[in-house]
């Protein structure tokens, strides 16, 4: 419904301003706007979190995320999207994720948001390394799904 | 042909660096360049069955045929959000 | 999983502090945060808006907030919820409703939030008059679900 | 036995208040009570599918018996949101 341009999709090391994404993206048509906030837990697994870094492969993350706004419209009645994930250290209680979305009307909002956020964490290429009191660990993932092989792969020419 | 790769998460501790430069036989594929570090980090050849591969910025099977100048990444499970 | 007491409920005439609700509603426990951002449309089955005018019957309003705030707690392992409406007049682009919901994963954040504002319009006694350049009128809206009748009343003693 | 009646939305509109006291037999319903303003204003009573009653502040079936000093509402459909 909206020309992409209008969409915003950032990685940003600094802090992310929700009300300023929040802003762009209703205009008068829209009835509603949802937002997605993840933000840093103090524990993972019953142990306490110190901090967080998160690392992308930034230009195929923004590549990604691209994709999933693609989708976002195609797939729902929605107006504008603005998606920003923050990289680097990240204290408890920081935002990593912020997702916005507006449309006419409710359902497409609450459907799109979710759909994002579900399809960012399971192909946009960004890691997270949590840091505890007795040491850091890459946090478990989810696996891209690949392309399938090719069936019966001929050498290449 | 010289590919350049990128390790990504764990895959970069393993490897004990995020960026490299191979030169290849031409015609490799993706799964020759991974058996390439596979030989020199035997960690990294456990973890096959949980990565995936990505060619110029797109995620790709193991099957890929390279080409001079392609980027590829070896990319653990995505964690963020 | 919270003393209701850290739970916000409020009717206001003036602007709703989205940003402020968010910070309330958040705490280190908290992963995600979903809110919900109902904002006044340009127009009504075609028809160009002017402005709104918002009424509640305010004590039963309040009441019926609190008691899906209740429900939500109940049915979603969620952290704190912040309803905040607005009544009185209303110009495009305003905020007529913010809802606000943390939890620690975001599976319970999106399903009370939504399940918030779809009972909130079906239940909480608020009407819209919708102003526009050629009269007003009262929306239409939804009947609440009134208690059945007694089958056989008895006469009151 | 005295009562407070509250009308909201459209239906203030058509009583022309929001809020009045009335005296009701005892042992009157709110059907009753509704009936009282049906007669003086006919468009009103043509609502009656279309509203619900609520008794101090609670939702309540047509039938419900009222008591001195009981707040009663006439309800339009809700547009809140």
């Amino acid at each position: 419904m909206t020309p992409p341009g209008d969409d915003i999709f950032r990685l940003v090391v600094e802090p992310i301003d929700a009300a300023a994404l929040v802003r762009h993206v209703r205009a008068g048509e829209d009835g509603a706007v949802v937002t997605f906030d993840g933000c840093v837990r103090n524990q993972s697994h019953g142990r306490r979190t110190l901090y967080l870094d998160y690392e992308a492969y930034e230009p195929m993350a923004l590549a990604k995320i691209r994709d999933i706004a693609a989708e976002m419209h195609a797939k729902f009645p929605i107006h504008r999207v603005a998606i920003v994930h923050r990289l680097g250290r990240l204290q408890i209680g920081d935002t990593s994720i912020f997702i916005a979305v507006s449309a006419p009307h409710r359902p497409a909002a609450f459907d799109a948001c979710r759909f994002a956020i579900d399809t960012l964490k399971r192909t946009v290429p960004i890691w997270k390394k949590e840091y505890f009191e007795d040491g850091a660990i890459w946090a478990d993932g989810e696996l891209p799904p690949a392309p399938a092989e090719a069936p019966a792969a001929k050498p290449a020419s | 042909m010289r590919v350049k790769v990128l390790f990504f998460g764990r895959l970069k501790d393993i490897v004990g660096r995020a960026e490299d430069s191979v030169d290849l036989a031409d015609g490799a594929r993706i799964e020759q360049l991974f058996a390439h570090y596979g030989a020199r980090h035997p960690e990294l050849a456990r973890f096959r069955a949980s990565l995936v591969a990505s060619r110029n910025q797109e995620f790709a099977p193991w099957s890929t045929p390279l080409h001079a100048g392609d980027e590829v990444a070896f990319l653990p499970p995505v964690s963020g959000g």
